[in-house]
């Protein structure tokens, strides 16, 4: 697969290490009074969609960015790549 | 008909006029005791053990394209017990022991050829490791033989044990392990339910659950509804598209693994071996294919195919152990979805759904499991109670933290 | 004065070369290198400090290829410089001290080996060992990449037949054995 | 030597001889000719025997779609399986053997199969071999086996090498005949990067088979000279003898590029093959068709074969199969095999299964009729023709040319499972649902004719790449319409063959309906139809169009069959590569590796590292010798390892401190600077992910340690939660793992050793236990000092840049020699560390919690960090969870090796039983007697009890007692001194 990188235009996926599901940029909060099942849920709940899967890959042989890619899980087209670190912002991560 | 070595020379003798279609193709019924959705190696071995072992034979067995089209049909055809912990051990163990005896069982060949099974050793760490889990495959009544380097070189005597990156320290065998022919499992399943009158309904993709205050009443098909006392999923690779549809959320994720035939060879492996400083196992069919594998592309996915990276490091995996392979070519390359659940262990367990029972997760090891699988999946849908070789199979451990973690990765399913 | 003498990446005294064919393969052990990353907030200042270093700050896969600091971007906010090791021994030392607060500097002068191939078929030699568009890559491009399993940078350098790769250095022999190797193959 | 069969014509250079042998007797060919027309030429039709019944076999075809000339190709170590001789260039000193017989070629004793054919009838082993159980294994079985496989490997490593490469493009062109040409001239006109490959040697493909006229030219000049053309294009490269194999995501392909097969041995240096992956912007599929033959009674005879591949031997390779030929066909195409066949001399009879034939001329044409049955053992005698009237007709022939009609090469259309659609017309199935940026073109889009193929092929590069302007102009040619009356099998036959590797015949089809395997996939898999070498590219068709009468149902309804990569087999080195031997993985030495080898170090992998495992003297016979007395040198005096292998990261920001408190479990904010601090990592999940130090240089700066074998998804781990999880934060990583040289100096006396070589003030007060600072050594080399201790004694972990680390080690070893300083392996390293009780890889093994480590109490609860909820789930905090503990024999002689088991002293030995087991184990030198770190359920509470340590598996049944793992030291005094 080819990933076209945010910063660096098409790299080959090969370069990338795969995580999962981009949910687990959304940590729950440690202090909340239902953490634990919050946790749970984070930690080993996935909707694992035939369809459109928002997902963590890291750019581990190039610049070492976390990349958020949306790719179909059926095709494997891609149609969007982000830097995490900015997903991560704009989902209140920044505190 | 009964298959037997004589009925084959009389047919053959009357022009093979007298066969018959191995199973029959009923239409579907307004309601069942147990339907079961999926007509891969596990759902037809629920329904013949349901039939069989619990005497129900008011059951059907739904697929929604060809039976035994799924991961039955797309495997590396292995059979082991040689797993460490205890909520795995016993379990696969029930299922080899099972292998040994289904082709009686069964009245159909499907070839279980117990050539062994060989886990290479490259470091003291990993020799620790194989002796962990010799002991544990032992403890639990199942066969395991350290063998040394010079015993593996006798057997193969083609392993690069004098220029490897990596060198082989010696081995983990199980003896007992080895290969079957797997479609021949599905189909020998599937004709031994039928003739006990279970209904196999090929071409009926289950589009929905009849659920009612919390109990399933049936599943909504492309033919129709179909009643039902109680449903059983097991359906691994689409687990999580299924259970959706009963508004469920899985710890599991859908991988694709892709497996590996050479062109047919004359004879040099003698049983399975697997490489422990690399991705790559291997063993050769009765036909002389060499059928070999290694991970996961490690990425979600349904698309039933592969890239490159992964072939390729399945094949330097094997030139690192078999230089001699090097002329050998690889025919094909096809990949199957994986059910990668969260702790590398499959779940078979009843829902938070009355009457809905859920069989999946079975990461890569599911064709072996198949007997067992089908077997343990039927006392838990006769009885309501889980088999006792599959008791840790249970949804809630990842809530209570009793995962059984064989590889110890952790909730990445692609690591396992 | 310290008296401990250094060896080359390759273990040896002096830096290796090798002439296969029209391909010269040069271990290059004279680059001090250190990595420099702007810390939060300081995005500007850093990259204004490496432009008066280098007279630019390196973009987005490109390298500033000049004497006797060069610079080349390595991540989002982060870039690897390098200088003459006779002349900047301390790289990294002069780098903390003259962007202060806005990065945090590295010293990675002991991690890289770097070699220097030349020669008109580098650009066959470079497709049959890392993914890099080596064809279309002109001067001041640089790829991180892998190469036989170790990732490398891969900078193409003014001359048309030359490119420098930076590897790591614990790996430099399987590297230069990766070099060679594909040096005699595309002869 | 003759070449009896050998005629005017071909792209054959006459003017040189290619001596080579075939099953030890010797021939002779041209350059320009395939193994298969060389022996052709030579008169020799029976190349291999099939799979299951052995029947005689001679080509079916002369591309790489053939089925039956499968030989050994080559010798000794070289020895190759399975190759074509229809694609297989002929050299000088070839050698080949025919394989899959038991005895010679002609008198093969396993054809006893033929004649039990009736019995071993598709799917025939489901059904028998089962009473009584015991004979599978031991008879059945092996009889089967040994039969197994077509041709054999040498078993000798294969001595020539493979690269792999990569290559980017605009446009990748598949097939360079008439249409893949025509695209590569538009494209390449226009500019555009462009990759043209061919699997041939020589470019032209279907023009170089045929009489037909591009231009006014004949077709194979005419491609010869647009090959020259796009030569001289700069931005193209052609690649013949390339194969393209796979069409994988996003535009990249897959190509084997044969380098060195053509030629004896390959170059020195140079590889055989060359796997390439290209990477296109998009793709022109121009491969052309494949002629699919009809199946009838005995059609399998050496001599019979595609009606094209006999035109193609008598146009491109000037040969003759037989001076009588009979082409039965259902198409006009048919007849252009008679036309050129006569046109050669050849005496040819055309059986067309059309009432309505043309007539000829020049030839007989028998309209409505079909080929019955044929005789001839080793090769085609005689045609038995059944006329339109009903009536017989022999023909005495050697050559016999099917033609069904033809299939679109559709195969890399089907690799990202599209499924190909049917075409009534030309009763084929074309191209459906494509890979993104395919465009197709040509014989394999279904245009048949050679106007049709050149105009495509620029009409497909012009959209491939969005073209406007002036396109090249499409050459004069023919424009044949394809003439064609579906005809799959002749009515009546019985054992007429399909697929004729795995001898799937007609018999076995209908035997697959009848036993309800009605579906493609059932049918594949039941009758092995389609699994052979050739997957099925000229067999599937038949079988689907069989079934679909038998079901009574249409050729789609039935089913479509798709092609996986590879397009054709590939050799598994070539998917290789250098990854092999030595070069299987990269090795990364240690700054003093050139240093322990001059010592005679025993060198050991740790992943990718080559690191020291102990260091021999004279006189020491076991390596036991050498641990222990570089334990007890080291525990006595002083002792030096290389422990550069170990993670370091670099961690900098003014919130470093608040970083670190998130990916340890246990508190990093109050650690001062110029200490270090053991730090304890878990996953998310609450296990033990890894741990390892860091050290706090200043304020905002600190450097992370971690295990050798975790280094790099530690790291990984790191950026995902400053990226992901801290993205405000002032955090900046970057691995320094390879820059620094890092010795372990440790021992009473490693002071002393270092105080000749640092040039500040180290002592006690100075520089305390967990101190930690940038110093410099021997006169002002910048280094790092960190006070730490894996052995348990005083001990110093000294880091100066990587080049100095061979000139320090020396250094070291010098100015420690009035200590006796002993350099130590990782094997004493592990030794000591299991002394002292310290988890490493093999406690930390992915299933262990801090609470199982004995660390429970680290895992803060002041302060969020990963792993921390979920570690606090019940199955964490069992009472009678495993935890970590010391363990020593009862007997001090008897060992308590890794991998056993605890079991209660009285109880039963089984795994329902199973208390723990061991992690490490080692011989103590100082304490005399072996001695192990384990897990035992709640073995907090179990110390002093004297339980039974079992290995069924390694011979061990031993009593044991539970203890502290600090079993050296447990006060750490040694470390403070």
């Amino acid at each position: 697969m080819i990933i076209d990188h945010p910063l660096l235009g098409p790299r080959d996926s090969a370069e990338f290490t795969y995580m999962g599901d981009a949910r687990l940029i959304d940590r729950p909060d440690p202090e909340a009074t239902d953490a634990a099942e919050a946790f749970y849920d984070y930690g080993y709940l996935r909707d694992n969609p035939a369809g459109w899967h928002d997902e963590l890959w890291f750019h581990e042989a190039g610049d070492r960015s976390w990349l958020v890619i949306t790719r179909n899980t059926i095709t494997h087209e891609i149609s969007k790549v982000e830097l995490a670190r900015d997903v991560a912002r704009a989902r209140g991560r920044s505190k | 008909m009964r298959y037997s070595g004589f009925q084959v020379i009389k047919q053959a003798l009357t022009g093979h006029k007298g066969w018959t279609p191995a199973w029959r193709d009923p239409e579907p019924a307004d309601h069942y005791d147990v339907v079961i959705i999926g007509g891969g190696g596990h759902g037809l071995a629920t329904a013949h053990y349901l039939a069989k072992v619990y005497g129900n034979s008011k059951v059907a067995v739904i697929e929604k394209g060809w039976i035994g089209g799924g991961n039955v049909g797309r495997n590396t055809t292995i059979i082991r017990s040689n797993y460490l912990l205890d909520g795995n051990e016993p379990f696969y163990e029930f299922s080899l022991k099972l292998w040994e005896g289904l082709e009686q069982d069964l009245n159909y060949n499907a070839m279980i050829s117990q050539r062994g099974i060989l886990n290479l050793i490259h470091s003291d760490g990993q020799r620790d490791a194989f002796i962990r889990r010799g002991n544990a495959m032992i403890l639990n009544g199942a066969d395991a033989e350290m063998m040394s380097t010079a015993q593996i070189k006798a057997r193969y005597p083609f392993l690069n044990t004098y220029d490897a990156r990596f060198p082989i320290k010696g081995g983990l065998a199980q003896h007992r392990g080895g290969t079957v022919r797997h479609d021949a499992v599905a189909w020998g399943y599937a004709r031994s339910a039928d003739s006990r009158g279970v209904d196999i309904i090929q071409n009926c993709e289950v589009t929905g659950f009849r659920i009612k205050d919390g109990v399933c009443k049936g599943v909504e098909t492309s033919r129709g509804f179909i009643g039902a006392g109680k449903v059983g999923c097991a359906v691994a690779g689409h687990s999580g598209r299924l259970m959706s549809k009963a508004g469920m959320r899985l710890p599991i994720e859908s991988h694709v693994l892709q497996a590996f035939v050479s062109e047919g060879l004359k004879p040099v492996l003698p049983g399975v071996i697997t490489f422990g400083a690399g991705h790559f196992y291997c063993s050769q069919s009765d036909k002389g294919g060499l059928v070999f594998g290694g991970d996961i592309d490690g990425y979600n996915s349904y698309a039933q195919r592969g890239n490159l990276p992964v072939v390729e490091d399945v094949c330097e995996g094997a030139m690192a152990i078999f230089p001699m392979l090097g002329r050998a070519r690889l025919l094909r390359m096809w990949a199957g979805i994986m059910d990668m659940s969260m702790d590398g262990s499959p779940i078979i367990d009843q829902t938070h759904i009355k009457g809905l029972y859920f069989n999946g997760g079975w990461c890569y090891g599911g064709f072996k499991a198949t007997p067992a699988s089908g077997h343990v999946f039927a006392h838990l849908l006769a009885t309501g109670e889980p088999h006792p070789t599959a008791t840790a199979y249970r949804f809630d451990r990842f809530q209570k933290g009793l995962m059984i973690d064989e590889k110890g990765m952790g909730n990445q399913p692609n690591l396992h | 004065m310290h008296d401990l003498k250094p060896v080359t990446a390759l273990g040896e005294a002096t830096p290796r070369v090798d002439t296969i064919g029209t391909i010269t393969i040069a271990e290059n052990d004279g680059v001090a290198l250190a990595s420099v990353a702007a810390r939060l907030g300081h995005e500007a200042a850093c990259k204004a400090g490496l432009a008066d270093l280098l007279g630019a700050t390196p973009e987005v896969g490109k390298a500033i290829l000049r004497d006797p600091e060069a610079g080349f971007w390595m991540g989002p906010d982060q870039w690897m410089i390098g200088a003459p090791r006779s002349s900047h021994d301390d790289l990294a030392d002069q780098l903390a001290l003259n962007l202060k607060e806005a990065a945090s500097v590295t010293e990675q002068s002991g991690a890289w080996v770097v070699f220097d191939i030349t020669g008109k078929k580098m650009a066959d030699l470079c497709e049959i060992l890392c993914n890099i568009p080596i064809r279309r890559m002109t001067a001041g491009d640089v790829q991180r990449t892998m190469i036989h399993q170790m990732s490398c940078f891969v900078i193409r350098r003014i001359d048309d037949d030359h490119i420098r790769i930076l590897g790591p250095r614990a790996s430099a022999r399987s590297l230069h054995h990766a070099l060679v190797t594909a040096a005699r193959s595309v002869g | 030597m003759t070449q009896p069969n050998r005629i005017s014509g071909g792209q054959i250079n006459r003017e040189t001889a290619l001596n080579f042998t075939f099953d030890g007797r010797s021939y002779s060919g041209h350059p320009g000719d395939t193994l298969a027309s060389a022996l052709l030429a030579n008169g020799v039709r029976l190349m291999g025997r099939s799979f299951k019944y052995h029947r005689p076999r001679g080509p079916l075809t002369a591309g790489s779609e053939e089925p039956n000339a499968l030989v050994e190709l080559r010798g000794g170590a070289r020895q190759e399986p399975n190759t074509r001789a229809t694609t297989t260039e002929l050299f000088d000193g070839l050698t080949a053997n025919s394989q899959n017989r038991l005895g010679s070629l002609r008198f093969d004793l396993l054809a006893i199969n033929d004649q039990l054919s009736n019995f071993l009838t598709a799917g025939f082993y489901y059904k028998t071999f089962m009473w009584p159980a015991a004979f599978w294994e031991k008879l059945y079985e092996p009889i089967i086996r040994k039969a197994a496989g077509l041709g054999s490997l040498s078993l000798k490593d294969d001595s020539d090498v493979y690269d792999k490469g990569f290559l980017h493009c605009d446009l990748l062109i598949v097939g360079a005949g008439p249409a893949g040409l025509m695209a590569a001239l538009t494209a390449g006109r226009s500019g555009a990067e462009v990759i043209l490959a061919d699997e041939d040697f020589r470019m032209g493909g279907r023009l170089n088979s045929e009489t037909l006229t591009v231009d006014d030219q004949a077709g194979t000049d005419w491609a010869a000279a647009m090959v020259a053309e796009l030569a001289a294009l700069p931005n193209v490269r052609l690649m013949p003898r390339t194969t393209i194999i796979g069409a994988f995501d996003h535009g990249i392909y897959g190509a084997v590029e044969r380098v060195s097969d053509h030629l004896h041995t390959p170059d020195p240096g140079k590889p055989r093959q060359i796997l390439w992956r290209i990477y296109t912007q998009k793709t022109v599929l121009a491969a052309g068709a494949i002629e699919r033959p009809i199946a009838f009674e005995n059609n399998d005879r050496p001599g019979i074969m595609t009606a094209s591949a006999l035109r193609t031997y008598a146009n491109r390779y000037g040969v003759a199969v037989d001076q009588r030929a009979v082409v039965f066909t259902n198409n006009a195409d048919g007849h252009r095999t008679a036309r050129d066949l006569n046109a050669k001399g050849v005496k040819v009879y055309v059986i067309d299964t059309r009432h309505d034939a043309p007539r000829s001329q020049d030839y007989e044409v028998l309209a409505g009729a079909t080929v019955v049955d044929t005789k001839g053992r080793l090769g085609l005698t005689f045609a038995e023709i059944q006329l339109a009237d009903g009536t017989a007709r022999i023909i005495e022939c050697g050559a016999l040319g099917v033609s069904g009609g033809w299939n679109p090469n559709v195969h890399l259309t089907c690799h990202q499972r599209g499924r190909p659609i049917w075409n009534e017309p030309l009763s084929a199935f074309v191209p459906g649902d494509v890979p993104p940026g395919l465009h197709i073109c040509g014989a394999a889009q279904g245009d048949m004719s050679t106007h049709g193929a050149l105009a495509g092929g620029v009409q497909a590069a012009s959209d491939a790449l969005d073209l406007n302007g002036t396109m090249p102009a499409i050459p004069q040619a023919e424009d044949a319409p394809v003439e064609i009356s579906p005809f799959w099998y002749v009515e009546g036959c019985s054992r007429a063959w399909l697929d004729q590797q795995n001898d799937v015949t007609v018999k076995d089809i209908k035997l697959s309906h009848q036993e309800g395997f009605r579906s493609v996939e059932h049918l594949k898999r039941y009758t092995t139809l389609g699994m052979a070498t050739d997957q099925g590219k000229t067999s599937n068709m038949g079988g689907l169009a069989i079934m679909a009468e038998l079901a009574g149902k249409t050729i789609p309804e039935v089913g479509t069959t798709i092609f996986r990569p590879p397009y054709t087999p590939v050799s598994i080195g070539a998917f290789a590569g250098r990854h092999r031997g030595q070069e299987f993985h990269p090795k990364r030495l240690t700054p003093s590796h050139d240093w322990a080898a001059e010592q005679g170090a025993v060198i050991v992998e740790a992943g990718n590292w080559l690191r020291a495992q102990w260091f021999p003297q004279p006189g020491e016979t076991t390596w036991r010798e050498s641990v222990d007395r570089e334990v007890l040198a080291t525990r006595g005096s002083v002792g030096v390892c290389d422990v550069t292998t170990l993670g370091k990261v670099d961690v900098q920001g003014a919130d470093a401190a608040d970083f670190l408190n998130k990916i340890y479990c246990n508190g990093f904010a109050k650690l001062p600077v110029g200490k270090t601090r053991y730090g304890l990592m878990l996953r998310e999940d609450g296990i033990a992910m890894d741990d390892g130090t860091a050290a706090r240089l200043a304020e905002d700066h600190f450097v992370v340690t971690t295990t050798t074998a975790n280094a790099l998804p530690v790291y990984r781990h790191m950026e995902f939660v400053r990226q992901c999880l801290m993205p405000d934060a002032d955090v900046q990583l970057i691995s320094t793992t390879e820059a620094w040289a890092q010795f372990a100096v440790a021992g009473p006396n490693s002071r002393k050793v270092l105080t000749h070589l640092v040039d500040q003030d180290i002592s006690n007060d100075a520089f305390p236990f967990m101190a930690c600072a940038n110093i410099t050594v021997c006169g002002g080399l910048r280094a790092r000092l960190f006070r730490i201790s894996f052995s348990g004694e005083l001990a110093y972990e000294i880091a100066v840049p990587t080049a100095y680390g061979d000139a320090l080690i020396r250094r070291i070893m010098d100015v420690g020699a009035p200590y006796d300083i002993t350099p130590y392996g990782t094997e004493a390293l592990s030794v000591m560390r299991i002394e002292k009780g310290h988890a490493a890889g093999n406690e930390l093994n992915g299933t262990t919690s801090a609470q199982n480590l004995g660390m429970g109490r680290m895992v803060s609860t002041k302060k969020d960090s990963i792993g921390a909820v979920l570690s606090r789930r019940d199955g964490f905090n069992q009472p009678d969870d495993l935890r970590q503990v010391g363990i020593k024999p009862v007997d001090p002689a008897d060992k308590v090796p890794a991998g056993a088991h605890l079991m209660n002293a009285d109880g039963p030995v089984d795994a329902a039983h199973d208390q723990g087991y061991v992690t490490s184990a080692c011989y103590s030198p100082i304490l005399g007697h072996h001695i192990a770190l384990g897990f035992l359920k709640d073995g907090g509470n179990r110390m002093g009890e004297t339980m039974r340590l079992v290995s069924p598996l390694t011979g061990v049944d031993v009593g044991v007692e539970i203890c502290s793992a600090h079993f050296v030291d447990p006060d750490g005094e040694r470390l403070r001194a």
